[in-house]
């Protein structure tokens, strides 16, 4: 195949990573939203490509379900709640953000090293960008440890799932079908259980802040 | 298999009875004439049938037998040799007292129910049973867990009483220490067979090194149960709280099991014999022996001065154990066989008479509604029956000749006359330090045993409500008598017993001890010209005696006989209040042995009004050694609760942590 | 056919449930709908006594030695819940600590959660099981909060984040596993995430992919299993949750995810030729026993006490099955089992106790065997059963599990023993407080509804003196089969 | 160990009366000589027959919440004495009887005698009945282990815990010199002294409320009981001192009564010897005052530890 896709698929890679990064230091979470929506756009483009350059039809499908979930669903879902919530700003992040930024320059160093010698044995094109996919589900774990609202948490949570997908695709054209099924099935039951609980937090704690969800511990 | 069935199977068709009448007193669990009249004096018949399988078994071979039960690659074995029967003899003839006065003892509304007591109880005599019986270690530890359950809730059946509870939580939590260093010894003694029959044990070949850990871990484990020092702090504590039949129960047999258990350890299962050994065994029975008799006799309750007392005899059978190790390595098996029939000697004795005694202060109880010794006094005339019976068995843990307790002395002195010649320079040197230290701790029983006997029993009342106090019942009278006889029997026929426990030796050891002269009356384990003592002849001799005198007397001065008041120095009439209190007895000992004591006083000032003494004495180990290791279990658990300090972020960030290090390693 | 039984009688009764759920009639049919899968559960365990390891559906379920057992297990401990649910939830609604609306959610989730626990331990494809065990979550979760306290928000949403991180990692591991087995199985169809395809050819898998997939999926599952450091959602998820609840979670949920990770250390262990599996395994193990043990003293909540005995024990497993061999294997599996009976069996007894007392807390629970004798007898002989104490099964597999110790691994059998005497004195004095002693509270009477729980203490009494020939089998099989 | 015979058997009965219608002549001798040590007259050495045929005559007056064990302990007190007379070897050593007891029960034989009578002393329930039964045990648990010790070093000389073997080994081995012995010697003395009420540790004289000690236990006997009682302490005295003479000063003793000139040999013997006993007894009552009760450990103490050294002389140089 032509060298074309995969130019545009490893692209497609560096957005997502710099996407992370920029959710990484975003503050503001409608924003945030924002790129999430974006990543999982490029995700799907990305594995588009992959699709149209192998000829893989369940990849055409789990594009589709990538584009529907993660780039319409979710993110509409989740403004609403900011809206509802109005929860659409966050306070300081646990670190500064510079170091913030600092770990996940390591970390990313970190996935790549660790991929490094694994996408040597992938048989895929695209197998270079595991290291990124790695470093995507890294920098959004990343993200969930620093944010102290309850709503970036759950962004950090689909961003990583983001990271995996693409690893899928990357690496080993996709899951099988019945996997992504049920992987995306449980991304959406999950999603709107923790859009349930967002309002019970709300109602039981008049703020989405972790600080007060502290109660339970050994004193 | 050697051997028919017939005594193995007996002694498990009894243990099987013993079980089914526990369950029986569930049937009407709030009856106590179902339970105490009808099923306990069944339980003692099985009792005497339990004996005397085991006499039988004593005169005949070794039986084993497989249990159909277990883990599929780890059946229940069982067995019945030399050893397991005189410890059956033990069990079936205490039990067998202990059972019939605790037909008669249990009262209606006392705590947990009839028919539960009776269910625990007869476990406990069961599982007590089968680990004399049981021949691999998962049985054994089974057998042996659940006497340490059942006696446990023996223990607490009074639980709505604080103090006992923490009595039984101190007891199970020491109890289960115990039992993980056994199991650790087991694993460690199959030496790579990774079989766990004891006949694979036996054959399991151990470095010195592994040995000896094997030595200590049983040492600890069998001790902890045995209460040696300083594992011995449940001890005081549990056994008061029970009901006396069972305080009797462990104090008489448990004990005594957990001697077994090390017993067989050391003499059966392990090969490999190291000399000292045996050394550390006899110390740490001196230091037990004389701790427990210096603590028993500063007691003021009279169930804790018997616990104190019976870990004082286990120290003694310890210096028993202690000297057969120490001979067997030196390679003198018939000087090993002499101090092993010591050993087993005593522990029959204080089987019985330990029992007999806490029976004793169970009657006592119930009659006044008293533990305290300085509320006591004067009961030979309410109860002459449990006061002269109880006599019998304050001779005999006083070491009296001519009772049992100084026979199993006598043997265990004689053997120590043979330490110089051990082959072997300052382990010949045992004579003057051991003997004495237990010579010493001998007499100071003696001190104790009157206190406890004179304060108890002797005197006045020293509360006006003993005047009401009654004799026991007629099934307790039967339970005392019959251990009592036994002491007496033990006490003098000393030469036919120890033909019977000789049969241990001979197993074990492969010598045993001189057979009795002149049928039996004179009593030479050795040789007539180097050691003799017949208790026959010495009874014999003291009742001719008072007999001829009494006959001169009578003949000769046929003086009237007054009675009067008590002289006491003028006018004022006698009260209670003159004697000497419990604490008052034990002063001198307070006062020569201080520095082991841990003392609190309140000493009243001249001009008090009202003066008010009090002295409280408490264990120093349980200072030194317990309170730091509680201290810093609760340093460490508050250490690991400051990981959990209730932010989700954190424990994000251990999981990321945790990934990340998992990911450097891996790479 | 008795395979799609097994799996619709719950998804069915999770269905019906859902919108049935807060009829009076309710709890009767959540009863009579798990012992329709438990009847199941029998049926295919006898189908399997004689036919052995079984494939069914195109390979897309199967049933060996290793999950037969549990199987039946989940079953019997899913249906003994849903009898002790009837009374405790009705309870629970006419002290209005729930309504009509979060019962019907109670009864449906109930289901749905023994239908994934059940589809996790008979699927095939390592993916059905990641999905099926996120299910489990995501219906439990509710479930925790199911009171709607403030804790139970806390604690509900620690459990959502922190398992839903950690199954997401487990995701990452289960596609590098699927990337390493695509090489080998081809990528087109769905069998390069078969386990019996997986299993044949484990020895030719790439060891370093495997190393790596195998630190995601044990930090994943791990989560769950409660593993020490990833086990802090577990506490707070079982104080929180209705008792019947936290029953399950303890009883089934720890296991199907230890269940998960043996079945990718299997393939692991099999791939690379060093311990390193094995040994990760016994680290995280030995880590959670002692910790565990010794926060135990802190506790003063019955449901987090047990809960912290749950972690202690699982850490015992999880060891046990690190160290490997047949001996320890046999021994894990038979703690998993009577593990699941005791404590389940247990937190009917406490949810019962904490229900009377109208608290959790440990202080205020005092004279249980005053209130009610029965309950108290079966927290007491529960608890021992629980702590080792023979003749229950528990002693069995802890002697086994501490010699297989002793022969492999000297230095560890120290840290048993003193996980064992540090566990047994913190929960013992405890329990023992609340069994025993004075009550205000007048006698309760003595009908009592525990009829199930003195079933499986009986069972691992049981277990503990006589291991059915076949059940051992089983377990020899699988020990063998986990190697 | 003689041969048991008829005549043996008689002659040890013989020997046993002799010794228990003798002991309190010995009583006398020494409370004579202790008056001759003070310059007074003295009451003549018959005074312990004559003051026990009083008691006798007496009416018997007992308290009235005494207990039969009361009553009984007189007679069990005079028995064992009795018995142990029947054991020590006073004219010969070949005592048939002796192998109902060897040395250590003969301690035990004591021991029982000293737990009665306390036992009997707390009977009554007055102040000095209990205290009396205390300072007894005190004494004896101190004492107890001492005697011991010595008897071993003898036994270990002797190989034999019999008291007869021992004596009639030492008596006709040819002489040696034992250094442990001297040790043992000395040892015994300060026990008997404690175990016969004798000064430094009691005051058989004295009705002092704090000193006494054997006296508190037997304040409340009187009459026959009474007579019983000092009788045994008489005879307790003999049997120590013939103890201590066949232990250390075993020379003269005969083999049997079979042979007359041995007896001929060992009669006078005896009577020297317990003549000089009971001087040296009242000589060092004389040069001593009675210590404080208290002291009386410390003085047991060092009575132990001689006979501990004695006995560690013995297994070091073997002598």
């Amino acid at each position: 195949m032509a060298s074309l896709p995969l130019e545009l698929i490893n692209t497609c890679a560096a957005l997502l990573l710099l996407l992370s990064f920029a959710m990484l230091s975003q503050r503001r979470v409608l924003t945030q939203v924002d790129l999430y929506a974006a990543q999982g756009l490029v995700l799907s483009v990305s594995i588009f490509i992959t699709a149209w350059s192998t000829h893989q039809l369940h990849l055409y499908f789990s594009c589709g379900l990538t584009l529907l979930l993660k780039v319409l669903v979710l993110p509409l879902i989740l403004r609403r709640l900011i809206h509802r919530l109005d929860a659409n700003w966050e306070t300081e992040t646990l670190l500064n953000m510079p170091s913030v930024l600092l770990i996940g320059l390591l970390l990313v160093m970190f996935a790549f090293v660790l991929a490094q010698p694994i996408s040597e044995l992938a048989t895929t094109l695209t197998h270079g960008t595991l290291g990124i996919a790695l470093a995507v589900v890294m920098l959004a774990f990343l993200m969930m440890i620093t944010r102290r609202k309850a709503v970036s948490q759950v962004v950090g949570f689909l961003a990583m799932e983001n990271g995996l997908l693409f690893a899928a695709a990357s690496t080993t054209y996709g899951m099988p079908m019945a996997v992504e099924l049920g992987v995306g099935l449980d991304v959406l039951v999950g999603m709107i259980i923790l859009g349930i609980f967002l309002f019970h937090i709300r109602e039981q704690f008049e703020s989405l802040d972790l600080s007060h969800l502290e109660s339970l511990k050994e004193d | 298999m050697t051997g028919t069935h017939t005594e193995l199977l007996g002694a498990v068709a009894i243990g099987g009875g013993w079980l089914a009448i526990g369950v029986l007193g569930l049937l009407r669990s709030h009856s106590t004439g179902w339970v105490g009249r009808a099923l306990f004096p069944f339980g003692s018949l099985l009792g005497i049938a339990l004996a005397a399988v085991g006499i039988i078994a004593l005169a005949h071979g070794v039986e084993t037998l497989i249990l159909p039960i277990g883990l599929p690659e780890l059946p229940f074995h069982l067995r019945l040799d030399a050893l397991s029967a005189v410890f059956l003899v033990l069990l079936g003839a205490t039990a067998a007292g202990v059972s019939i006065f605790a037909a008669g003892y249990f009262r209606p509304g006392e705590g947990t129910a009839p028919g539960l007591l009776g269910l625990q109880y007869h476990v406990f005599l069961a599982s007590m049973l089968f680990v004399v019986l049981a021949d691999d270690a998962l049985s054994f530890m089974m057998a042996w867990e659940s006497m340490a359950l059942s006696s446990y809730f023996l223990v607490t059946s009074q639980h709505r009483l604080p103090e006992i509870r923490k009595a039984g939580y101190l007891y199970l939590l020491i109890a289960h220490l115990g039992a993980a260093a056994i199991v650790l010894s087991f694993g460690v003694m199959q030496g790579g067979s990774w079989q766990f029959t004891f006949e694979a044990l036996r054959a399991a070949q151990l470095t010195p090194a592994w040995a000896s850990m094997v030595f200590f871990l049983a040492l600890f484990g069998f001790g902890a149960k045995a209460g040696i020092v300083p594992l011995h702090v449940w001890l005081p504590e549990a056994h008061p709280a029970a009901p006396s039949p069972v305080s009797a129960l462990m104090s008489g047999v448990m004990l005594e099991i957990a001697v077994y258990g090390l017993l067989r350890v050391n003499l059966d299962l392990l090969q490999v014999q190291v000399w000292w050994w045996g050394l550390v065994t006899l110390g740490l029975g001196l230091l037990t022996a004389l701790y427990g008799v210096l603590f028993a006799a500063v007691q003021t309750d009279m169930k804790r001065l018997l616990a104190y007392s019976s870990i004082e005899n286990i120290g003694i059978i310890f210096i028993g154990l202690g000297l057969t190790l120490i001979f067997r390595s030196f390679h003198m098996p018939a000087f090993a066989a002499l101090a092993l029939a010591a050993t087993l000697y005593h522990c029959l004795n204080h089987a019985f008479a330990k029992s007999l005694l806490f029976l004793g202060t169970g009657s006592v109880l119930h009659a006044t509604g008293e533990r305290n010794l300085g509320r006591l006094g004067g009961l030979i005339h309410r109860m002459p029956w449990v006061a002269w019976l109880a006599l019998v068995g304050t001779l005999a843990i006083a070491g009296i000749p001519p009772f049992n307790g100084f026979v199993s002395e006598w043997l265990l002195l004689q053997s120590f006359l043979f330490t110089p010649f051990i082959p072997r320079e300052f382990v010949n040197m045992l004579l003057p330090l051991g003997a004495s230290g237990l010579t010493l701790a001998a007499a100071l029983a003696a001190y104790l045993m009157v206190k406890f006997y004179g304060i108890v029993f002797l005197g006045q009342p020293r509360e006006a409500k003993l005047a009401q106090s009654h004799d026991c019942g007629r099934l307790e009278r039967l339970g005392l008598l019959w251990l009592a006889s036994a002491c007496v029997l033990l006490g003098i026929f000393p030469a036919q017993t120890l033909a019977l426990i000789g049969q241990v030796g001979e197993e074990l050891l492969g010598a045993t001890t001189a057979p009795p002269l002149w049928h039996g009356l004179l009593f030479a384990p050795i040789s007539p010209e180097r050691a003799a003592y017949s208790p026959a002849l010495f009874l014999l001799g003291i009742a001719v005696f008072v007999g001829l005198t009494m006959l001169i007397v009578r003949i000769a001065y046929h003086g009237r006989i007054r009675r009067a008041a008590p002289w006491v120095c003028g006018g004022f009439p006698l009260t209670p209040r003159m004697q000497d209190t419990s604490e008052g007895f034990s002063q001198p000992i307070r006062q020569i042995f201080e520095p082991f004591f841990r003392m609190r006083r309140e000493l009243p000032s001249p001009f008090d009004a009202a003066p008010h003494y009090r002295v409280q004495i408490e264990d120093r180990i349980w200072h030194w050694l317990y309170v730091p290791v509680v201290v810093s279990v609760q340093w460490i658990a508050r250490a690991a609760g400051m990981i959990q300090r209730g932010r989700i972020s954190t424990y994000l960030l251990y999981s990321f942590v945790t990934l990340l290090v998992l990911l450097i390693w891996v790479l | 056919m008795v395979m799609l039984l097994l799996l619709s009688a719950p998804l069915a009764g999770a269905l019906f449930l859902g919108f049935t759920g807060n009829r009076r009639w309710a709890p009767e049919v959540n009863v009579i709908v798990s012992a329709a899968t438990f009847v199941a559960a029998i049926w295919l365990t006898g189908f399997t006594l004689t036919m052995g390891p079984v494939l069914f559906l195109g390979q897309q379920f199967f049933v060996d030695s290793f999950n037969v057992f549990l199987v039946a297990l989940t079953a019997f401990v899913g249906f003994t819940t849903a009898l002790f649910s009837r009374a405790y939830m009705r309870v629970e609604v006419q002290h209005a600590r729930i309504g009509g609306g979060r019962l019907r959610l109670y009864h449906g989730l109930y289901q749905l959660f023994i239908f994934t626990m059940l589809l996790a331990l008979t699927t095939n494809n390592l993916g059905i099981l990641w999905v099926a065990l996120e299910g489990a979550m995501l219906a439990t979760v509710l479930l925790v909060s199911l009171y709607r306290t403030p804790g139970g928000i806390e604690a509900a949403w620690k459990y959502f984040i922190l398992c839903g991180v950690g199954i997401t990692l487990a995701l990452f591991g289960t596609v590098l596993l699927y990337f390493a087995a695509s090489k080998l199985l081809g990528s087109e169809g769905t069998n390069a995430l078969l386990w019996t395809r997986l299993e044949q050819v484990r020895g030719q898998l790439d060891a370093r992919v495997l190393s790596l997939a195998f630190v995601f999926l044990l930090v994943g599952y791990g989560t769950k299993v409660g593993l020490v450091p990833l086990h802090h959602w577990l506490p707070d998820a079982h104080a929180e949750g209705p008792a019947p609840v936290s029953a399950v979670l303890s009883g089934l949920l720890l296991n199907v995810a230890l269940y998960a990770v043996v079945r990718c250390k299997i393939l692991v262990a099999g791939a690379m030729h060093s311990g390193l599996a094995g040994n990760l395994m016994m680290g995280f193990g030995m880590l959670t026993m002692t910790l565990a043990a010794f926060l135990l003293w802190r506790q003063k909540d019955i449901k987090r006490l047990f809960a912290y005995s749950s972690v202690e024990h699982m850490g015992i497993a999880t060891f046990a099955f690190g160290m490997g061999g047949p001996v320890a294997n046999f021994a894990a599996l038979l703690h998993m089992t009577v593990h699941s009976l005791t404590k389940s069996s247990l937190f009917f007894t406490a949810g019962q106790a904490a229900q009377w007392a109208g608290t959790q807390v440990m202080e205020k629970i005092r004279g249980l065997l005053k209130l009610n004798p029965s309950v108290g007898w079966a927290l007491m002989l529960g608890t021992l059963a629980i702590l080792g104490m023979p003749p229950f099964g528990v002693f069995t597999s802890e002697f086994l599990i501490v010699i297989t110790a002793m022969r492999d691994h000297p230095w560890a059998t120290p840290f048993l023993l003193l996980t064992f005497v540090v566990a047994f004195g913190a929960i013992f004095f405890r329990v023992q407080a609340i069994v025993f002693g004075e009550t205000p509270q007048p006698q309760l009477p003595r009908g009592s509804r525990l009829v199930t729980v003195f079933a499986q203490l009986a069972l691992v009494l049981m277990l503990g003196l006589y291991i059915p020939p076949h059940l051992a089998q089983w377990y020899r099989d699988a020990a063998q089969l986990i190697g | 160990m003689g041969a048991v015979t008829l005549t043996a058997v008689l002659a040890q009965a013989a020997a046993t009366v002799m010794a228990v219608l003798v002991a309190p002549l010995l009583l006398g001798w020494v409370n004579q000589c202790r008056a001759w040590l003070q310059n007074r007259s003295g009451p003549g050495i018959l005074r312990p027959y004559r003051q026990i045929r009083k008691l006798f005559h007496k009416d018997a007056v007992i308290a009235s919440n005494a207990s039969p064990l009361f009553r009984l302990v007189p007679y069990v007190e005079f028995a064992s004495m009795a018995l142990a007379a029947a054991i020590i070897p006073t004219l010969w050593t070949g005592l048939p009887f002796a192998i109902a007891a060897d040395t250590i029960a003969l301690v035990g034989l004591f021991a029982m005698a000293r737990l009665f009578l306390a036992l009997a002393a707390m009977d009554i329930g007055t102040a000095f009945g209990s205290i009396g039964a205390r300072r007894e045990m005190l004494i004896g648990f101190l004492a107890e282990p001492a005697l011991l010790m010595v008897f071993f070093t003898t036994s270990l000389i002797a190989r034999s815990t019999s008291l007869p073997t021992i004596a009639d080994g030492f008596a006709h081995q040819p002489f040696a010199l034992f250094p442990s012995l001297a040790f043992a010697s000395v040892a015994f003395v300060m026990v008997l002294l404690a175990e016969n009420t004798r000064i430094p540790v009691d005051n058989p004289a004295t009705h002092l409320e704090l000193t006494m000690i054997h006296e508190a236990t037997v304040l409340e006997y009187s009459a026959r009981h009474l007579a019983l009682i000092d009788w045994s302490a008489a005879l307790k005295l003999f049997n120590y001192v013939c103890i201590g003479l066949a232990l250390f000063l075993p020379w003269g003793l005969a083999e049997s009564p079979a042979n007359p000139a041995g007896l001929l040999l060992a009669a006078p013997a005896l009577v020297l010897k317990l003549a000089v006993a009971g001087a040296g007894l009242a000589l060092i009552e004389t040069l001593n005052a009675k210590m404080r009760l208290f002291r009386a450990p410390e003085f047991l103490a060092t009575a132990f530890l001689l006979a501990m050294l004695g006995l560690l002389v013995r297994l070091l140089l073997g002598s």
